[in-house]
């Protein structure tokens, strides 16, 4: 056991997989003799070699291409594409091809690639440094989407990652990588030593893809919700008083929609939380997918807090970031309705 | 559409001749065959400046090889070259007869370019990866894939691999080393580069090779492709197959009016070799020469096949729409297969008796290859149950596509 | 008042937008001196003139690009993309720019560019030749998104779409260029001739985008859908012999959320029905919709009809597309439920 | 990383020297300066091969002007140069500072590379319009914009055209044809291209010109660009910065040890200038050629500006984890600012007493703007309400955003 915060567990997932196959290969803007520019993979070109961990051009599309090809060849490619803003110009390469090369060659060829991406806002990053594209990447037939909310799921789910045969969008939440944020950003910053998820294996383990993670338990309401916004849901609940479920999902696609449906049928109301933007977000598929599974256990509509339908604009961060407040707001409106 | 005096005025280029007008290559320069000199393998690509330029030509006027480029192969290989030749276009010729019939929803000919595909094909190793577009069947042919199979692809019948999943001709055959062709043009183009720095990443001894036709060159995905190439000095052949035409657009909408394809090679420093595409021995020597460079570890070669579209683009397209009827008969680089049995011919290695009984005997395999392929049906016969139509989305099935399968009734 | 199909409709309306207004130019791969592979731009080379309507390298994020910056000069361009399945690589220039140009310069700078693109399957076009991919740019702050189902509708529309100031993404379902099709594909195929919506004025005229259109009044339940799905909505409401109520939303995003409140609640059921495939497609944000507007409303679950979660595979076109037996198995199921 | 024998290997580039190395630039070469031809500016691209190998110098090792390329400015023109220029460095200077007392979240300096923007803003027309990326803002300070106007964006304050949206540094000026600069790299390259193809459509008169760096090369936007800027001859100047640095990224991993990136252009058959982009009168001269040959309806130009990034990438960044400590002092191209004084010394048209008495002016001058913008809050002091941030999605606001802007509480 060691104590690590999220950059050093996602580093840490990367070091085992190397050592432990020699087919894995990791490769992105910056990534290499630099370590990339949030370090996450700092020290592994050393450790492991110029040819396993390496700079790329900055061209996101090639770097998937490259990855798609190296994975049709046998290795196990883990690209980073330096924030997640940044891998629309790869959206094709994904989508038309490393989501469906298994299906149209009827399992004669598959892309195994791993594609790390920082995400989400907190961080002063502007437009184009703080976006959470996960929804568009769940309606994706044959890609898995994966958002892990600390240390030790993110070192499980990125072995698991690399592990899969499938394609894995593996989207890191930037705001929490040195410690979790609540949401209360005129609050002292807190670091991951302090809390348990801190606690990391130094070797090998795998966290089972889509399997979300109760981590609260409770039967007065259902919080669906991922990444930054289980830390700010988790200081809503508490602020409230409420003795609400809290669901971190983990895997955004394929859901858990077994853990999803248990609990809301269970408290009866449910409340979304996501940082990304409203409309056809991920939200919307998971107040689908509550509906037609717990219809009538319902008592009251179920609430979305989500990022608002705009770009994310640098000087009204935190009126754009769905914090506590909005999310005990919610709360009290499916309690009530 | 310029206004004299009023400024600026927008460029849109335009083919030589368009439906009505008579074909024009007037403004085509065809260098001599044989003039072109033969660089050693392991030369430094800034001493190749001027290749993309010229065209490399073997077969001269009378069907005589000639030149440095020459690769000598013996005569066996090259009655070879010709029957895979004339077996990919009796090949096209059939299917595209059996989507007129209905038997099929959509064929893509690659006639008038047989060389190219063939041709590169015997000078690749057998386990070199393939990464072609469309209009590359000749390589599966060449590698002695069973049309059989091609053919059950395209019927999408109760024989076809690919489950009845892609649209025909779309082939994907592992065990040729040919991989799964994309609907999305050049998207394979920086996969085979992929491919191929895991080979040299893995200390192999396999290169690729990958085909897009040039209207597909403007695509970001060559850019990828020629970037990461140059960049990790990936072994890898790089193909484009310049009939000036996609589909309706004339190579010019690719830049084709402002220089060649080759040139392409000089802004990342790779070598750019321009080639006759439609001179059997100028495409092999040439491919051979990027893979030998490949393959000993100086790196990328871009390779232009200046050839024809003879054919429509495909089943669904009309060219006498946007060209002169006559305009492929035109062509001034003549027919692969005729240029190669002219060779032989000259050469005392065949004659024009052989080559009618060969016709015959290709036509019989190809009907009885066809004869095989129906009797496992034709599209309407569904090549398995509805069921496998959820397989393969992912390795393992996840929960919602098994409810979707059971929703469905399969 | 002239007889037109859709392909018809869709070229009288570019053709009447180069008439009036010298800013509006068109351009495609193939568009020029072709026509279009649909022949959507047929004879207006022609008629307007080498540099109003022209072919373009295949490059879509060059096209997308391109008309960006034109539209940044002043111009109001129109661009195709031959199938919907080919505008991913165009994705970045159309979500990072084209939708964004307008916030990020606080109004300075905008794209009032049109993205004219044959979307949808039924015609045996395989994978890469029949998605709808609508519900991705749906979840985009920024962009219009619009899909018409008739001749009139698609050059009222259009017209509408290139005279907006916002960037459009103009989706045609192509397998009803012709004629309607509503699922029956065992049938003789109907020409547009034959429907009241291929009397289409010659002239100019708009139909506003975000206002659905209720094609069907009915007060059994509501069925929102738009595209294709709009004429097997209808036969299976036929066949179903219910009053059902069926609305063609025409416009994707922004939606018309009063149209569709007002409905279900006067019904109080919903099935949503869509040829794109399920998670998190549009169909979720219409449930989500409708369960925070009408939760009090709603007698059943809401239902959907979609697209399966795979790709497009050719040989099964048919066990893919949902046609009417499946749209009229979810009315009984929210008549039931 | 080759194991010799045993095949293929895998070549990965490396810079000539990381930290705790000597700087090493001995691989570079420079031709004399004066020695490079200038061609006539409606000059076939066809006879233009070689440009993109040499590099265009005017000023000598004396700081005298030589050569064809000397634009023969006068020195009053010069003097404003370099005044912009030092403006350029001193705004820099004060927004590092700024960022680093939280003033602003970040900021990006050009030091080193002021000639680059400020001799091209000359070598263009006032009502041409300018794509830059986020390092030219020498552009805005050459067009005389008012420097109050940037340090508002940059503190995000009530001062902000921008209503607090974009990252500092990320600006729009409208009125100073300066695109909006978009976070996504290389998006505006052919966006300019469109641009510029409507200019010529309208038979106007003005060009575009855009800018990336040599990493960003390597995105698909910059092959779009070219393609298209080949195809329809669209009047514009696309310049690539190469300042040997993309973050922590060698200029290698777009391609620069395979070739030169003016050499990009001759894949195109555009004309692909190499420029000393240290050299105010080089850049000015190969700049003005550019836009005379666009604005002339002779098409597109590449420009390679070879320099060095002085600073570190951004306020984020740390170059002393990746390069030499010292390799800027030993960068051979010098300083810009250094040599445009020198040559105006040498010319007996300025002097060291006037330079420094000049730096006392722009120092006043620039604090003065600070204490105006200031004066308007730096970050955290809101440009506006919050209802803002629901403006301009669209041109007019929809229902769902004027719901959430009530849900907001706005
Ligand atoms: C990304 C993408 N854009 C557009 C198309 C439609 N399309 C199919 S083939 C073709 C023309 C390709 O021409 P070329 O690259 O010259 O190859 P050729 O057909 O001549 O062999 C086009 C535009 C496509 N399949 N994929
Ligand atoms: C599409 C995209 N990918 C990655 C980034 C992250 N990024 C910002 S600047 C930069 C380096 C650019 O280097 P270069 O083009 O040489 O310009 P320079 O900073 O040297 O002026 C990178 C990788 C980005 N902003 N956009
Ligand atoms: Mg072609
Ligand atoms: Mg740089």
């Amino acid at each position: 056991m060691a104590t690590m915060n999220m950059i050093q567990a996602i580093n840490s997932a990367m070091d085992v997989m190397l050592s432990k196959d020699p087919d894995v290969v990791v490769f992105g803007e910056d990534v290499g003799y630099f370590g990339g520019v949030f370090r996450a993979t700092a020290g592994l070109q050393q450790k492991h070699g110029l040819t396993r961990v390496f700079d790329t051009p900055i061209c996101e599309a090639g770097i998937i291409a490259t990855a798609i090809g190296m994975g049709v060849y046998g290795l196990r490619p883990v690209a980073e594409i330096q924030f997640a803003d940044y891998i629309l110009p790869a959206f094709d390469q994904l989508v038309s091809e490393a989501s469906r090369l298994r299906y149209r060659s009827a399992g004669e060829f598959w892309a195994p690639i791993t594609v790390r991406t920082p995400c989400g806002g907190g961080i002063f990053g502007g437009q184009t440094h703080s976006q959470s594209p996960e929804s568009i990447f769940t309606h994706v037939s044959g890609l898995k989407t994966v958002m892990p909310s600390n240390p030790y799921d993110a070192k499980g789910l990125l072995i698991a990652a690399i592990e899969e045969d499938d394609p894995v969008i593996f989207l890191e939440p930037k705001r929490i990588y040195n410690g979790p944020f609540d949401g209360h950003h005129d609050r002292p910053l807190s670091s991951w030593s302090k809390f348990p998820q801190s606690e990391v294996p130094e070797g090998y383990y795998r966290i089972p893809l889509s399997q979300a993670a109760i981590v609260r338990e409770g039967s007065a309401a259902t919080i669906l919700t991922y990444g930054t916004m289980v830390h700010v849901s988790l200081a809503a609940v508490a602020e409230a008083g409420l003795d609400v479920e809290v669901i971190d999902l983990r895997t955004l696609f394929p859901l858990d929609a077994e853990t999803i449906e248990a609990s809301v049928k269970k408290t009866g109301r449910c409340v979304v939380v996501h940082e990304a933007s409203r409309t056809s977000g991920l939200g919307a598929e998971l107040m689908a997918l509550v509906q037609e599974r717990c219809f009538h256990h319902l008592e009251a509509p179920i609430e979305r807090v989500t990022g608002w339908d705009t770009p994310y604009p640098h000087a009204f961060e935190w009126n754009y970031f769905p914090g506590p407040d909005r999310v005990r707001a919610a709360l009290a409106r499916v309690m009530e309705g | 559409m310029s206004k004299p005096g009023s400024g600026l005025s927008l460029h849109i280029p335009e083919p030589p001749a368009r439906p009505g007008q008579p074909p024009d290559f007037s403004k085509l320069v065809i260098p001599k065959a044989g003039a072109q000199p033969r660089p050693p393998v392991d030369v430094p690509a800034a001493q190749l400046r001027d290749t993309p330029y010229d065209l490399i030509r073997v077969l001269d006027e009378s069907g005589r090889a000639v030149g440095e480029w020459n690769p000598r192969l013996d005569a066996a290989v090259l009655r070879k070259g010709l029957r895979h030749m004339m077996l990919t276009r009796a090949f096209d010729e059939r299917m595209l007869r059996a989507q007129r019939q209905g038997k099929t929803s959509f064929y893509i000919k690659s006639t008038g370019e047989e060389a190219v595909s063939v041709a590169q094909a015997y000078a690749l190793d057998a386990r070199d990866m393939l990464f072609p577009s469309y209009r590359q069947q000749g390589l599966l042919v060449a590698r002695d894939w069973p049309i059989v199979d091609m053919m059950c692809q395209i019927y999408n019948n109760t024989g076809d691999r690919l489950k009845g999943r892609q649209l025909p001709i779309m082939y994907s055959v592992k065990d040729a080393g040919f991989f799964s062709i994309s609907g999305n043009l050049g998207t394979q183009f920086p996969q085979a580069v992929g491919w191929a720095m895991a080979s040299a990443y893995k200390h192999d001894t396999r290169i690729a090779a990958a085909w897009v036709g040039d209207g597909t060159t403007a695509e970001g995905d060559f850019h990828h492709a020629l970037t990461f190439a140059a960049v990790y000095r990936a072994p890898v052949v790089l193909n484009v197959v310049n009939n000036q035409w996609a589909i309706s657009s004339y190579q010019a909408f690719a830049g084709g009016d402002e220089t060649t394809f080759a040139a392409r090679a000089l802004g990342y420093g790779l070598p750019g070799l321009r080639v006759d595409g439609n001179d059997f021995l100028a495409v092999y020597a040439a491919t051979r020469w990027a893979a030998e460079r490949a393959r000993s570890n100086h790196g990328a070669t871009l390779l232009e096949l200046f050839t024809y579209r003879v054919a429509p683009h495909s089943t669904s397209d009309d060219p006498a729409k946007y060209r002169p009827e006559n305009e492929a008969e035109k062509w001034p680089l003549g027919d692969p297969i005729e240029r190669l049995k002219q060779h032989l011919i000259v050469a005392g290695e065949w004659s024009e008796e052989r080559q009618v009984a060969l016709e015959a005997e290709i036509d019989e395999q190809i009907r009885a290859a066809q004869r095989e392929a129906e009797a496992k049906g034709t599209l309407g016969t569904p090549p398995a149950s509805p069921r496998t139509m959820f397989e393969d989305v992912f390795k393992d099935m996840p929960w919602h596509l098994h409810k979707q399968r059971q929703e469905a009734g399969y």
